[in-house]
């Protein structure tokens, strides 16, 4: 067996969970095992950023996403719903056609323009220093501003979400 | 105030599950899981036997004055660890063996069999101290609520009398269950205790 | 398949199946059988997240028909039965029962006998406090001082057990004295056991009364203030955190504790911590008790003229003596004969626990257990 | 006698309550009180308001009807009271646990060993006996064990004391 | 090699964006619309990198962006739930049909 | 088959078995220590000193049956004892053990441990859920809000020994230790990590999700046999993680006095301060009482991210200046 | 206690839990307290009290017990049985069944003090447990006889 089939056969691994665990997200009446799924979804993609050349952003999916995203999303559900909402919330019939429409037309156009188009390599692509040192360094001085108002944007979420959430002082029970 | 109110103190009037538990006589053959495969083989039993006798991790449960004796066996005079079964577990999931350490009465009843039921198999009991094997002073002829004897409720593997039993004497309960389970009293090397010296 | 109940989910499957009227509010089942319940008391909880909003023990899981018992046994055969109420501080039980009829029938005890009582009872409170300690703490996650506080305890009942005959439910006294002598080893083993406790507190002091976690977690907690107490006749340490200082051994003194000289701790607060305190320093003041008691002790009989078959004059008779855990009293009504007509016993921790429900409403759930910790309770002698 | 308790009896006695001292020695209480179910609760009023705390609420079956002995304490001097109220013909008591909130659970125990109904009480469910045993009452005597009110009390000061032997010795 | 193949990534992501769109709509919870459009955030930060990798001549740009995505996710959710806590504490609920003050 | 396939699978194997090794030392270690600690002999009888316990223990729960529970969510039950294992266990790929005893040296090894860790919190939360119990679900909520707040203050203080550093990478790391360790100039960051280290790990006084007392067992209460070893698994194995990250970025790794071999001896020091460290641990556990939830919060947000955020900005500045 | 404000507080735990520390650290290297129990022999008190045992008159050669039957009635919970018979030329009655129910005994000692004898004594058995609760319900005059057998080791035990 050579070393590359085995990675390919990773990579097959790696499409398999993003394609169940999307479709458990997306389909599951239990949202416990909607957020799974998402989590194993993101574990997926993770895997992908592997064969895109970048560890370091593999990590962080896994770091972000399913060590935060996912628990946040978890705790939602934990505090929100009593076990009895969860497993009422079942899928309602309501928009399904209009959903699956939708989204098989998205789908449908999107294939067309991926098969008729043929992309063009830009001048000097594949190659350049993707470190991790490069990253940082591009971080801090070309999309230094970026940067700044994405820690902005995220230093107001959770000024927000707090904001949301606080309900004053709640205990005024003695 | 009739006559029909007075006077009735021995007719016990159980909850439908008492009841039954109760005539039926604790269930000796409960039902066991499935062991699997390996379990059929003899060898493999044996091992597996011997570490159940040496791992047996008690539940934290307590009713009354022989669960003091019983934290004392845990404590540093005692230790109970010196066998492996210091690890009281809270959660019956976890535990092997139940300690019944004291009075069980009517209301706790159907407590002690449900936590019974809920720890997996293969799982022992002790009847520690004489209210647990059979009512001790308690069972008198006007009893209205101590059940007289937990062997009624569910089947006892080992008893410890006494009033309390001193910790040593629990111990010796652990060392016969052992020896129920494993087949060999005590597989290490031990001193053989002269029969208690009497005078 | 037979046994249904085996995958029944531990510890909820007591709960009441009613809703409750706040649909944000769930019910949690503390006990019957739960680590920091002590035995068998089951606290049924009404909760909104962490918070305690309504919590109602529910008693009589260790009820073992003791007045029951007593009015259909001649005096003497309950006497056993009073050492298994409160098992971890069974003498002034004892006491408590024996000077009932001391009083009825107006029997003298030897001035001997009283002091073997009190320095028993004494070193039996010790036990209870010792337990006590060793128990709260570990409600509260600390596993280590209750394996150095039951070193210390083993001491005393290594002492007790050679005189008494047991470790935990002693039947020591007897109407009319006691029922075995004390000897000079037994002197001599509670000097020295005297001498190693007051070294023991410095442990005690570092590992937990300073310890900021231990501070943290009681100060200010279950918070019982002194009118309260009066509302709910709450007696004994749990009262005197609440800095009033009542103490039956100096408020209607009995036996010979007159004779000593000795303080009554009181709190300040009325917080877990307080009542931490004042069983902590009732240590040092059993110790100062025992060893003026030795002093004094006198020679003589240890067991005066008792009738032999006791018959009680009809009539009511109450005495109170202070227990570890507060006021016991007995209340005898005596149609004559050897056998009580009626017996109440008043225990302490059964008033002690009625507190509860009050005083935990908006607690955070680890707070209830520090603060049902502070309480040392003994179910089997709430429910009797 | 202590101010405070001079007080207390004074303030009792204006209540039109009868209350007699008895020898403590004897008895191990101060005063007894007997009273009519209609009195209980001015009474209870009255030591809440002299800073007395309630020791237990008991009952005793006697005939003609079951009596409930209420004992009333000070935690700041020696002072011991019992009350016993003998319960009115429909086996009704009005409860106390809204003055005292320690007679809660005491009433309730009451009402599980003799049937004693509490009326107003909060929430008189079964607190020591199972919830199946509401009708059990096991503290009631049978008839023949039955004794009178006046046959379980002091009578006149008893001069012979019982019999008394030489107990052994070891 | 499909693993060298830019479609194969460009195809997945089109399958989380659409899947996406799926539960966005169809989902009668608010928890599962915002598991929907994590996915469709996925995908998104799938394609970044998969053009960054096969066309684009600086490495580091398409990172960057998904890192940004990234971030902007977490940010979303952390609004997200809150605003799920603050509505189903108002309206008790956590079903956006049911959710109609403005229709009055 | 590749060379390189071959030894993957060799390490994978060696690292599995050394976290049931580890499992086995580390309970042992808390049993015997704990037991000294109290004064008594603990583990005697199986075995010389009770050496075999662990293992007398770990057969008996293979050989206990599993409860499922009634109404539990019987997939996702079953499914949380793996989830908690199966990241406890890469860590342990990236280590390094000594210079040349690392299975896949990695320039981002530090973050590579630091997203595998993360990913325990959800098979608690699974398991807490999934158990349909309510002192399993307490448990849970517990246990994300603490690992979520303690996090901060880890990272923060891991990022202080990055800007010295420069580097990802645990070897380098290391290596950048030359002359001194950085628990000596970093000795507040070293504190505050390892108390958060504790409560990452659900250690005593910080082990809020299976607070005994209040309780029961957390969010195992309704595991049984296997499910539960795997808790008990993951908990040792995630101790021993924290402890060796805390010996890599402050203790120096695997330097020490130089013994034959070095290149590979060296594990010699690294296991000496790793179990050096995880007695510390089990020290403080058998010291302190358990801090209330809202204290343990209050403790993080009040005294430990404003002191690592300050002592950050601070090591940044110095950074710069030298 | 809460005026120490935020560096006080900080000190004064940290101080707090160090000393802690310290009190734990100091016990781990001091010596077991343990009695090891069945590889040592434990000490009981010689008055410990056992389940009763019949004392065993050495100048007689048996017991003391006149089957008065002050024992059985003493006892709270009736757990002891004694019965005798008059047989033929002899003064008084012989023993003939002596029987205790241990599970039910509160050993409270009624039956040792009440005996005019001083037939009966507590026995040193702290040690017991079976598989059925019948192995505690003794014939105490098979016991004596069965310790008579060995009269060495029944001698040494005290009384």
């Amino acid at each position: 067996m050579a070393y590359g089939t085995l990675t390919e056969i990773f990579f097959y691994l790696f499409i398999i969970m993003i394609v169940f665990g999307a479709l458990v997200a997306v389909s599951s009446p239990i949202l416990m095992k909607a957020v799974m799924g998402l989590a194993m979804a993101m574990f997926g993609t993770a895997g992908l950023y592997l064969y895109l050349n970048s560890p370091f952003l593999a990590l962080m999916q896994i770091l972000i996403y399913v060590g935060a995203v996912c628990i946040m999303i978890v705790f939602g559900i934990m505090v929100g719903y009593t076990p009895k909402q969860l497993a009422a919330y079942a899928i309602g019939p309501k928009n399904t056609i209009l959903a699956l429409v939708t989204s098989l037309l998205t789908l449908g156009v999107l294939q067309l323009g991926l098969s008729r188009t043929q992309w063009v390599q830009a001048q000097g692509a594949g190659g350049g220093d993707c470190s991790l040192a490069a990253l940082g360094e591009a971080l801090m001085t070309r999309y230094g501003l970026a940067f700044e108002l994405i820690s902005v944007v995220l230093m107001i979420a959770m000024v927000g979400a707090v904001a949301i959430t606080w309900n004053g002082k709640r205990r005024g029970l003695k | 105030m009739g006559d029909q109110e007075r006077g009735k103190l021995n007719v016990h009037s159980y909850s439908a599950e008492l009841q039954s538990r109760l005539e039926r006589g604790a269930p000796g053959d409960l039902v066991v899981h499935d062991p699997g495969p390996l379990y059929k083989h003899k060898l493999a039993d044996d091992i597996f036997n011997l570490c159940r006798a040496n791992s047996l991790w008690p539940m934290t449960f307590g009713l009354a004055c022989c669960a003091i004796e019983m934290m004392s066996l845990g404590m540093a005079r005692f230790d109970i660890s010196r066998f492996g079964s210091e690890v009281f577990r809270p959660s019956p999931r976890q535990s092997d063996l139940m300690i019944v350490a004291g009075t069980v009465n009517k209301k706790m009843a159907s407590a002690v069999m449900t936590l019974y039921d809920q720890m997996p198999s293969p799982k022992w009991v002790i009847a520690m101290g004489n209210c647990a094997i059979s009512g001790g002073p308690f069972a008198v002829e006007e009893n209205y609520n101590v059940i007289e004897g937990v062997d009624k409720l569910i089947p006892v593997d080992v008893y410890v009398p006494g009033c309390p039993p001193r910790p040593e004497g629990l111990l010796e309960g652990i060392l016969k269950l052992q020896e129920k389970i494993s087949g060999v009293r005590h597989p290490f090397p031990q001193r053989k205790i002269s029969d208690a010296p009497s005078y | 398949m037979e046994n249904l109940a085996e995958n029944r989910t531990a510890y909820t499957d007591l709960e009441p199946a009613t809703d409750i009227p706040n649909e944000n509010h769930y019910y949690l089942n503390m006990g019957p059988q739960h680590p920091s319940t002590h035995g068998v008391l089951r606290v049924l909880l009404e909760m909104d997240g962490e918070y305690v909003v309504d919590p109602q023990p529910v008693l009589g899981y260790g009820h073992r028909m003791q007045e029951k018992m007593a009015e259909h046994k001649n005096w003497m055969a309950f006497m056993p039965n009073t050492g298994r109420m409160d098992y971890a501080a069974a003498l002034p039980y004892n006491h408590g029962y024996v000077a009932l009829f001391e009083r009825l029938c107006g029997i003298e005890v030897p001035a001997r006998a009283e002091y073997i009582r009190v320095i028993t009872s004494e070193l039996n409170r010790i036990v209870s406090h010792h337990l006590w300690i060793g128990a709260m703490l570990l409600d509260m996650g600390a596993f280590t001082p209750i394996l150095y506080t039951f070193d210390d305890r083993e001491q005393v009942l290594d002492i007790l057990e050679d005189v008494t005959g047991s470790r935990l439910t002693y039947c020591y006294f007897r109407v009319g004295g006691v029922c075995k002598d004390i000897d000079d080893k037994f002197v001599e083993k509670t000097r020295a056991f005297i001498k190693r406790q007051r070294e023991r507190f410095d442990i005690y002091n570092k590992l937990v009364t300073g310890n900021i976690i231990f501070i943290k977690r009681t100060e200010g907690v279950g918070v019982i203030s002194p009118d309260m107490a009066r509302r709910y006749g709450v007696t004994g340490p749990v009262l005197r955190g609440s800095g009033i200082a009542y103490d039956v051994r100096k408020n209607e003194p009995y036996s010979v504790y007159p004779n000593f000289d000795f303080e009554i701790p009181v709190g300040r607060n009325g917080d877990s911590y307080d009542r931490y305190m004042v069983r902590l320093l009732e240590i040092e003041q059993s110790l100062r008790i025992i060893e003026q008691a030795l002093d004094q002790l006198p020679e003589g009989s240890f067991l005066g003229k008792a009738p032999k078959k006791m018959k009680m004059p009809t009539g009511d008779c109450s005495f109170s003596v202070e227990a570890a855990r507060g006021e016991l009293t007995y209340y005898l009504v005596s149609g004559g004969g050897d056998i009580p007509y009626r017996l109440k016993i008043r225990v302490p921790s059964y008033s002690n626990l009625s507190v509860l429900p009050e005083l935990c409403q908006g607690m955070l759930l680890s707070d209830l257990v520090a603060a049902m910790g502070s309480m040392d309770l003994v179910i089997p002698e709430i429910d009797r | 006698m202590h101010p405070a308790t001079e007080k207390l009896v004074s303030a009792l006695q204006d209540l039109s309550i009868s209350v007699e001292a008895c020898d403590y020695q004897q008895r191990g209480y101060h005063f007894e009180i007997d009273l009519e179910a209609d009195k209980l609760r001015p009474l209870a009023e009255c030591m809440l308001a002299r800073e007395m705390f309630l020791g237990f609420v008991g009952g005793l079956h006697v005939k003609p009807a079951v009596e409930i002995i209420y004992q009333f304490a000070s935690f700041e001097r020696a002072c011991r009271i019992v009350v016993r109220v003998p319960v009115a013909g429909d086996n009704s008591m009005p409860t106390i646990s809204d003055i005292f909130q320690g007679a809660n659970w005491h009433e309730r125990e009451t009402r599980d060993f003799y049937g004693v109904n509490f009326t107003d009480h909060p929430n008189l469910k079964p607190l020591i006996l199972a919830e199946e045993d509401v009708d059990l009452k096991p503290l009631l005597k049978k008839d023949e064990d039955l004794k009178g009110a006046t046959e379980v009390r002091w009578a006149v000061p008893v001069e012979e004391k019982p019999e008394v032997e030489k107990a052994e010795q070891g | 090699m499909i693993s060298c193949n830019l479609n194969t990534y460009l195809i997945i992501a089109v399958f989380m964006l659409c899947l996406g769109l799926y539960g966005m709509m169809q989902h009668r919870s608010m928890i599962g619309m915002l598991i929907s459009i994590e996915l469709i955030l996925n995908g998104a930060g799938l394609n970044f990198m998969a053009f960054n990798r096969f066309l684009a001549p600086d490495p580091v740009v398409g990172q960057i962006f998904t890192l940004f995505i990234m971030g902007l996710a977490a940010a979303e959710a952390a609004i997200a739930v809150s605003l799920i806590f603050a509505v189903y504490r108002k309206y008790q609920t956590s079903d956006p049909e049911q959710i109609s003050d403005l229709r009055g | 088959m590749p060379p390189e396939l071959l030894r993957m699978i060799i390490a994978a194997v060696l690292v599995v078995a050394f976290v049931f090794l580890n499992a086995m030392i580390l309970g042992y270690m808390e049993r015997k220590v704990s037991a000294h600690i109290q004064r008594r002999p603990g583990l005697m009888e199986v075995g010389p000193h009770g050496v075999l316990q662990l293992i007398v223990d770990g057969l008996k729960l293979i050989g206990k049956q599993l409860v499922v529970p009634e109404g539990s969510n019987k997939f996702l039950f079953r499914l949380a004892p793996v989830l908690s294992f199966a990241p406890c266990v890469l860590p342990f790929v990236v280590l390094p053990f000594a210079r040349k005893l690392q299975i896949v040296s990695m320039d981002i090894s530090l973050i590579f441990i630091l997203a595998m860790t993360s990913i325990n919190v959800i098979a608690i939360l699974v398991a807490g859920w999934a158990s349909n119990n309510k002192y399993s679900l307490f448990g849970t909520f517990r246990s994300v809000a603490q690992a979520v707040s303690y996090e901060i203050p880890m990272l923060l203080s891991i990022l202080s020994i990055i800007l010295i550093t420069s580097t990802f990478s645990l070897q380098g790391i290391i290596a950048a230790q030359k002359y001194y360790w950085f628990i000596l100039i970093q000795p507040l960051a070293f504190i505050i990590y390892f108390i958060s280290g504790l409560a990452e790990t659900n250690r005593a006084p910080f082990d809020m999700p299976e607070a005994e007392s209040e309780l029961t067992a957390g969010f195992h209460t309704e595991y049984s046999g296997m499910g539960f070893s795997f808790f008990f698994l993951a908990e040792y194995a995630n101790m021993f993680t924290v402890c060796s990250i805390a010996t890599v970025l402050f203790l120096g790794g695997w330097k020490g006095i130089p013994l034959p071999l070095g290149d590979y001896t060296g594990i010699f020091w690294f296991m000496l301060k790793v179990y050096g460290l995880l007695f510390v641990m089990i020290w403080v556990r058998w010291t302190y009482p358990r801090v209330r939830f809202d204290q343990l919060m209050t403790f993080c947000w009040k005294y430990l991210i404003p002191f690592s955020l300050a002592n950050l900005l601070i090591t940044a500045v110095l950074v710069k200046l030298i | 206690m809460n005026n120490r404000g935020y560096f006080g507080e900080l000190w004064f735990g940290a101080k707090s839990l160090l000393i802690g520390l310290n009190v734990t650290i100091k016990e781990l290297f001091r010596p077991i307290v343990t009695v090891q129990y069945p590889r040592e022999e434990c000490e009981i008190t010689p008055n410990y009290r056992g389940h009763v045992e019949l004392v065993f008159n050495t100048e007689t050669g048996g017991c003391d017990c006149i089957v008065c039957g002050m024992c059985a009635k003493a006892c709270p919970s009736d757990c002891l049985v004694v019965k005798g018979e008059k047989k033929e030329g002899e003064k008084r009655k012989s023993l003939t069944l002596f029987s205790l129910d241990f599970t039910k005994c509160s050993l409270c000692g009624s039956c040792v003090e009440t005996c005019p004898k001083g037939a009966l004594d507590y026995s040193q058995d702290y040690n017991i447990a079976g598989f059925t609760r019948e192995e505690f319900h003794y014939d105490l005059i098979e016991r004596l006889e069965r310790r008579h057998q060995q009269p060495l080791a029944a001698a040494a035990g005290g009384n």
